[in-house]
């Protein structure tokens, strides 16, 4: 038996001598330029991580183009942040050490963020998040860290005042008891509280399937209209089973809902009734010509389709990207210093990407965040993406 | 066969002043390694397994006390703040080596199975991030609607406090869930802890309402950190400046204090547990795990020897929960998944159940397994695929390689793979606990076998 | 043929029957009057006020009209929880040992069981199939998963278990803590690699997702449909069926006969010439087989796997297990619809009755506070036996 | 006064009496041994004495005072030790320290000393050893201190099983089947040893035991068990004679057979 563990271990140390034989021969190229990005690539959050990985993989070869006429060699660092915050800190720590990587995208959790981007924000390490909404990621005023979603307390309340604008009175507000569906829950709650609908229930539940329970006292007051703040994959199956139980109202959700998934999950039931809605940044095809081009695309080189943030990490990146190309030219094609990179975020002006057209505020908030509501169309997955819109509206985020 | 000529070629150099000369070259070669190659994971583990040297060879016991220091306090350090993230590395290492020293007591002294550790941990984290924030003036706002400028409720240095108070406190939170589950057969406590674990999170995760205690999975932010002294970054910037190359700046600082702060718990930690291991609760506890039937026949109270085996692991990760709201200023509860718990088991497991320098050993090979090589094969893997690399000999692109097979994705499986192959092949772990040998007066001297 | 007929033994299938029947509605009815006459005490309270304001209807006039639903709901899934729990308890019965892996067997089952009616999605013999075939197809699916299931335990047990045994109790359990891991991530590689998406969703077919409404209640403004949905009774059905089967199995069957002579006491059956190895194989297989089963029932009703699917209902399985005294297959299903139904109770009700303070988001800690409070009064579970330990 | 005293103790698993009523008086000082067929209920006997079944009915008195409802270690601080009839060592622990925790009543040790190395516990933790060690030799093992108990040959396990029950200074010592699975020459031996342990140590000994020749040997007194209930009580010679204890052992017809015998 021990023979066997030293085989294993000799093996070991040889890959790992490998590996790192490799790392020092890529790390020579003077004008080897790294992009990191960090999302859960493993456990359950992973099917969000990894396609928002994905997204940035795809930007970077279909945009890097101008960097590589310039003479640099992009390359994608793809670090996996597991959900955990530990994990998170640790490979923020590597990213800084690493003097090639110049930006990073990320994360999909806020806890992971908000220590992580301490680390990032201490190297001056230029870092575009795709999905944190959690107002504290900007809200403590560091020059390197951006988003291009929404947050929460602008999402939360364009939920709750287009449920108004439907006619809705009275309202049960549910969220997935993460950090990003129930700050957007929060919001909405107060904005309905203060806008006069009756809020008949505010609850968050991490059950992934069963939801019998919750749906007791929902159906018994019949509300116009279900909030859900969170993820389409909780939401769609909750839109169901209240369907399945009777209850004919209008359900509404945030741009965690848009994935065609929900449709294969909940089919006809998002189209009976009051019909089904959801808040998103990211434009339709309608209006973005971008992201049929970009939900395509992705299908072509993944097989599947896009999740949800997967256009916010191809938006990030492209930002990352196109603020990398400013800062070379600024120094003259030489490779440009973190602070630089971290300054052309800051400074784009009006950047088209696919999810909106995007300028960066003071703290790193996009200055209008353009709001769609979305009306489900079809029980038929592969039609997801001519669900219509609604209404549009463009809201600046409080400035703190 | 190779076992056999390892060991011969390891005893033939240990001896004399071999092992110093072995520990000296290790140790520099290390350093040199990590000085020129910044960024290679192996020169960092060349640095970082002299500590294993230091531990495995025969030396005198000044010159292992002398060299761990300066590695520890010198060159740790000064190899820190050029790159953070070995720091950073080696700051994980210590916490987790400290949860795993702590779950040790419980699983390998005293045979619970605890499956819900980490709960101990998060009690200790929130302790200090509800008193070391802003949230005692939250209580009655909304997650993520509270005003902000708001003022701490405690001065940063309370942190050394409540380092003395989180002992106490997951002490008390270890007996108060002991008293009922510990007449549990063992099986049972397994699933039971379990449950616990994931209460605790659940309530870390929940109460926000009715008055907001946790702010929910919003998270707590920004937690204090004990102020730090000036004069100490001035002289370590006098004294290392030059080795580093640059100026260590106070977040460097806090990086190392940190450390330094974790370091001195583990120290404490395997300090107590030597001495508790080595008295009459020591052998009460190894006399439960091998048949309590026996234990409480010779007078041995067993639901309080257990309860004091579960509340000593439960304070070690209480201290260790508020170093690590401190050092990261933010908490939230995804920090306390039924995962963590796994994985201080599986380092336990690995190192080697009821073994100290077992529980080291395997807290840092996990740590460096998850942080380091696995990321660091997937970063690689992903290089190949965005070159034009072609394997040779099958002519397979590596761009076509599925990311499905990333190794940084399989965390999971490996933890499952170890605990499996631990058990069957090596059920003592890789430094199997022994027993002391006494020197008993009036017997004669023990033939080794 | 009649000899055959003759060998079965009538009472010992219709023996669990009765047991459920009492079983569901002994809960029903301690658990009612327990919410019944909190309403009551709570009517003129501040949270019946506050009811009054949001809901318009008095709090004891809610309670009692959610009632019949709520009771429906919790046995549904306290059918659920029961299925999953006779794999346990089975195993445990047999070798004292947790088989903490079986939920991902679990998960397996469901897996196997969605990915071939996907596939025969995508063939389009789903959509046209008529009602009668959908049944017969929903059928296969379930064998294919309980025949996966079935086979995965079966190697789990000769790979990772057989080996260990005659070891300290926890050396077995932290190995299958290990295999629970491994195959979390194995179903994911599996299905990332040939599927490139480890969400799979139940396809939509046949009459499984129609209800049948039993009526209508008034409740203040509104009205409350009572009924159940057709795969909910599919699910109840089913778990029945396999709670009878394996009763008579146990009970009726010279295997039976061996597999419990095997947990009584190994080294005498092994004496009396039963080959232990093969009692303890087919105890997994059973156990799989349930698992596997228990997973496409699962995918039918919740409609959405992945993975991690096995993770909580395993635990909640487990506990149901604790519950009704592990090891005794009636105190599987007693404690399967114990537990169902106080989570479901605590779930719809919580919010009520704390005026929103805790929700239906503590009904996980719920089910875990009453498991200990058992374990802490009756250690060897509502149905277990007192085994005196052994000195 | 009799050191140990039982008084109508019941004992019932399920719908099985395991103890019917037993009375039993044991002096100070005396070697007295219980025998009876197998599952005649002398183990469950020792169990419930000892705390690990809790009677359900009548009286244990000890030294004066009422034992039950006492946990098991309360009973073993009490000064009762006992030895198992499958022998129950900790495998994994030295010779020594399997002696060791036999006196952990007995240790003082406060935290505060413990974590110091305070004198005084450094003081009682070396008297400890060299009472193990001397134990150690009384039992008749030598130069094993260190080595695992669970390497130790059959014999020396039950000697060691017997020095960890010494070890507790106890007042009465309960040995379960001491001479199990032992050749003559170490049933001779044992034998020897247990009497000098009440002849040098004073300490009381009830034995379970099938080696009649050990009971015979031994015993000033024996008590007979069947059924759960105690069927006789004398000396080895009145035993020997009682017409219930042969009919306990050889089966109803046997008895008979005697008599008839003794009538013809």
């Amino acid at each position: 038996m021990f023979k066997h563990m030293s085989k294993v271990f000799s093996l070991f140390v040889a890959a790992s001598m490998t590996v790192t034989a490799c790392g020092l021969a890529s790390a020579a190229d003077s004008k080897a330029i790294k992009v990191a990005t960090q999302s859960p690539l493993s456990g359950d959050q992973s099917v969000v991580g990894v396609d928002m990985k994905r997204g940035a993989e795809l930007a970077l070869e279909q945009l890097g183009k101008p960097l590589a006429d310039m003479g640099f060699k992009v390359e994608l660092a793809p670090f996996d942040d597991q959900a955990n915050p530990d994990t998170g800190v640790a490979n923020a720590k590597r990213i800084v050490s690493d003097p090639a990587i110049l930006a990073i995208m990320g994360h999909y959790n806020s806890g992971v963020q908000i220590p992580s981007s301490e680390v990032y924000h201490t190297s001056g390490l230029a870092n575009v998040s795709p999905a944190n909404t959690n107002p504290k990621v900007t809200t403590r005023g560091y020059m390197e860290i951006n988003r291009i979603v929404g947050r929460d307390d602008v999402q939360g309340v364009v939920g709750a005042d287009f449920a108004l604008g439907l006619g809705a009175k009275t309202v049960f507000v549910l969220h997935d008891k993460t950090a990003y569906g129930q700050g957007i829950a929060e919001f909405f709650k107060k904005r309905a509280d203060e806008i006069g609908m009756k809020v008949l229930g505010f609850e968050g539940t991490e059950e992934k399937a069963n939801f019998d329970a919750l749906l007791s006292p929902i159906l018994a007051g019949n509300p116009d209209l279900v909030y859900f703040g969170g993820m389409y994959s909780q939401a769609a199956v909750l839109f169901k089973q209240a369907r399945e139980r009777g209850y004919a109202g209008t359900f509404l959700s945030d741009d965690g809902f848009d994935s065609s998934d929900a449709s294969k999950i909940a089919g006809q039931t998002l189209i009976d009734g009051g019909g089904s809605y959801y808040s998103t940044v990211s434009g339709p095809a309608s209006v973005y010509a971008g992201t049929a081009k970009f939900i395509a695309d992705f299908k072509a080189k993944y097989n599947s389709d896009p999740q949800p943030f997967a256009a916010q990490g191809y938006d990030s990146m492209a930002i990352i990207l196109k603020a990398i190309e400013n800062a070379a030219k600024a120094a003259d094609g030489a490779v440009p210093t973190r602070a630089a990179v971290a300054q052309a975020v800051r400074e784009l002006k009006n950047f088209p990407g696919i999810t909106g057209t995007f300028t960066f505020n003071q703290i790193g908030d996009p200055t209008v965040a353009k709001y769609f509501v979305l009306k489900v169309n079809s029980a038929d997955p592969a039609k997801w993406s001519k669900n219509s819109i609604v209404k549009t509206l463009d809201i600046a985020p409080p400035q703190q | 066969m190779i076992t056999t000529g390892f060991r011969q070629l390891f005893d033939r150099f240990n001896h004399g002043l071999w092992p110093c000369a072995i520990i000296i070259g290790h140790t520099l070669l290390g350093t040199f390694l990590v000085y020129s190659t910044p960024r290679s994971s192996l020169a960092f583990l060349a640095l970082v397994s002299s500590f294993f040297s230091l531990y495995y060879f025969k030396a005198d016991t000044r010159f292992k006390i002398v060299a761990g220091v300066l590695l520890a306090l010198v060159v740790i350090p000064v190899v820190g703040v050029r790159n953070i993230f070995y720091l950073e590395v080696i700051f994980q290492i210590c916490v987790f080596a400290a949860l795993a020293l702590g779950l040790n007591i419980v699983v390998g002294f005293a045979g619970l199975l605890d499956l819900g550790y980490v709960a101990f941990y998060a009690v200790g984290a929130y302790l200090w991030a509800f008193f070391g924030s802003q949230q005692f003036y939250v209580l009655h706002f909304a997650p993520g609607t509270q005003p902000s400028n708001l003022p701490f409720l405690l001065p940063g240095d309370a942190f050394y406090l409540f380092m003395f108070l989180a002992i106490i406190v997951a002490a008390i939170t270890g007996v108060f869930l002991g008293l009922p589950v510990l007449r549990l057969r063992g099986d049972y406590l397994a699933i039971v802890t379990l449950g616990f674990g994931e209460v605790i999170r659940v309530l870390a995760n929940n109460l926000d309402k009715p008055l907001n205690f946790t702010n929910g999975p919003q998270g707590i932010t920004p937690i204090q950190r004990p102020t730090m002294p000036e004069p100490l970054v001035d002289s370590f910037n006098n004294v290392f400046g030059s080795l580093i190359g640059h100026q260590a700046s106070i977040a460097d600082m806090y990086n190392v204090m940190f450390y330094f702060l974790a370091l001195a718990m583990i120290i404490v930690i395997i300090f107590v547990t030597r001495r508790i291991d080595d008295s009459k609760i020591g052998r009460a506890w190894t006399a439960v795990r091998e048949d309590e039937t026996a234990a409480i026949a010779m007078g041995i109270p067993l639901v309080r020897m257990k309860l004091a085996a579960f509340a000593m692991g439960a304070s070690f990760a209480g201290v260790m929960g508020v170093l690590l709201a401190a050092s990261r200023t933010f908490i939230s509860p995804e920090s306390f998944s039924f995962m963590q718990s796994i994985g201080v088991l599986t380092m336990v497991i690995l190192g080697g159940s009821g073994s100290i320098p077992g529980a080291i050993l395997g807290a840092a090979t996990v740590t460096l397994l998850n942080l380091q090589i696995l990321q660091g094969f997937s970063l690689y893997l992903s290089e190949l695929r965005q070159s034009d690399a072609v394997i040779p000999l099958i002519n397979f692109a590596w761009r076509d390689l599925s990311t499905q097979l990333d190794p940084a994705k399989y965390q999971r499986l490996l933890f499952g793979l170890i605990l499996i192959l631990m058990m069957i092949f090596r059920p003592g772990g890789l430094i199997p606990a022994k027993r002391r040998k006494r020197r008993l007066a009036g017997e004669e001297a023990v033939t080794e076998q | 043929m009649n000899r055959f007929l003759q060998s079965i033994n009538a009472r010992e299938l219709i023996r669990p029957l009765g047991q459920m029947v009492v079983f569901s509605l002994g809960s029903a009815i301690v658990l009612s009057s327990i919410v019944l006459t909190l309403a009551l005490g709570l009517d003129q309270t501040a949270v019946g006020l506050a009811l009054q304001d949001k809901y318009n209807v008095s709090l004891y006039t809610y309670t009692l009209v959610n009632l019949p639903q709520v009771v429906i709901d919790g046995l549904t899934i306290g059918f659920v929880y029961a299925a999953i729990a006779l794999g346990y308890t089975m195993v445990y019965g047999v070798l004292e040992f947790i088989n903490f892996a079986h939920s991902e067997i679990f998960a397996v089952g469901a897996f196997v069981g969605v990915e071939i009616l996907i596939a025969l999605d995508h063939s389009g013999l789903l959509r046209s199939a008529s009602l009668g075939m959908s049944y017969v197809l929903l059928t296969f699916a379930i064998i294919s998963g309980m025949v996966a299931a079935g086979a995965l335990a079966v190697t789990v047990e000769r790979v990772a278990y057989r080996p260990l045994r005659g070891a300290s109790r926890l050396v077995p359990l932290i190995s299958a803590i290990g295999v629970s891991f491994l195959l979390q991530d194995l179903i994911r590689l599996v299905e990332g690699l040939t599927t490139g998406d480890f969400n799979r969703i139940f396809p939509s077919f046949g009459n499984f997702d129609q209800r049948l409404n039993f009526g209508k209640l008034a409740l203040g403004e509104t009205t409350i449909n009572l009924g159940i949905s057709i795969k909910s009774i599919i699910v109840i059905v089913a778990a029945m069926l396999m709670l009878m089967g394996l009763n008579y199995l146990v009970n009726a069957t010279r295997i039976g006969k061996a597999i419990r002579a095997v947990a009584q006491d190994r080294p005498t059956a092994s004496l009396m010439g039963i080959n232990v190895n093969r009692i303890i194989s087919i105890t997994f297989l059973v156990g799989g087989l349930l698992g596997g089963a228990a997973g496409v029932l699962y995918a039918l009703k919740f409609t959405r796997i992945d993975p991690f699917v096995g993770f909580f209902p395993g635990l909640k399985a487990f506990a149901a297990a604790v519950l009704g005294g592990i090891g005794n297959l009636t105190g599987a299903l007693l404690g399967g619809i114990v537990l169902g139904m106080l989570e479901t109770f605590a779930g719809s009700y919580m919010g009520v009755f704390t005026m929103g303070a805790a929700g239906s988001e503590y009904k996980d800690i719920f089910a875990f506070s009453i498991l200990i409070l058992v374990l802490i009064f009756r250690p060897q579970g509502l149905m277990g036996e007192n085994v005196g330990q052994k000195a | 006064m009799a050191l140990l005293e039982t008084i109508n103790v019941m004992k019932v698993f399920g719908g099985l009496t395991a103890i019917n009523k037993v009375n039993f008086q044991l002096e100070p000082g005396r070697i007295v041994s219980i025998i009876g067929p197998n599952g005649a209920g002398k183990t469950t006997f020792f169990n419930t004495l000892t705390g690990i079944y809790s009677p359900d009915g009548g009286e244990i008195n000890f030294n004066g005072r009422s034992l039950v409802g006492l946990r098991p270690d309360q009973i073993a601080a009490r000064g009762i030790s006992r030895t198992f009839q499958n022998i129950r060592l900790f495998g994994e622990m030295s010779v020594v320290e399997n002696i060791l925790v036999g006196m952990h009543v007995h240790l003082r040790q406060s935290p505060l000393a413990t974590l110091l190395h305070l004198r005084k516990f450094k003081a009682e933790e070396a008297e400890a050893e060299n009472k193990a060690v001397k134990l150690m030799q009384y039992v008749g093992l030598r130069g094993v201190g260190n080595e695992l108990a669970k390497n130790l040959p059959y014999g020396a396990q039950r000697r060691l099983e017997i020095a960890r029950a010494l070890a507790a200074d106890p007042l009465l010592l309960l040995l379960d089947e001491p001479a199990a699975g032992m050749n003559p020459q170490e049933t001779e031996d044992v034998t020897r040893l247990f009497r000098s342990i009440r002849d040098d140590r004073g300490i009381t000994i009830l034995l379970i035991e099938h080696d009649m020749r050990v009971v015979m040997n031994i015993s000033e007194h024996i008590c007979v068990m069947d059924y759960g209930e105690k069927i006789a009580e004398g000396t080895p010679a009145e035993i020997r004679s009682n017409p219930r204890v042969i009919e306990a052992y050889l089966g109803r017809g046997a008895v008979a057979g005697q008599h008839e015998e003794k009538l013809i």
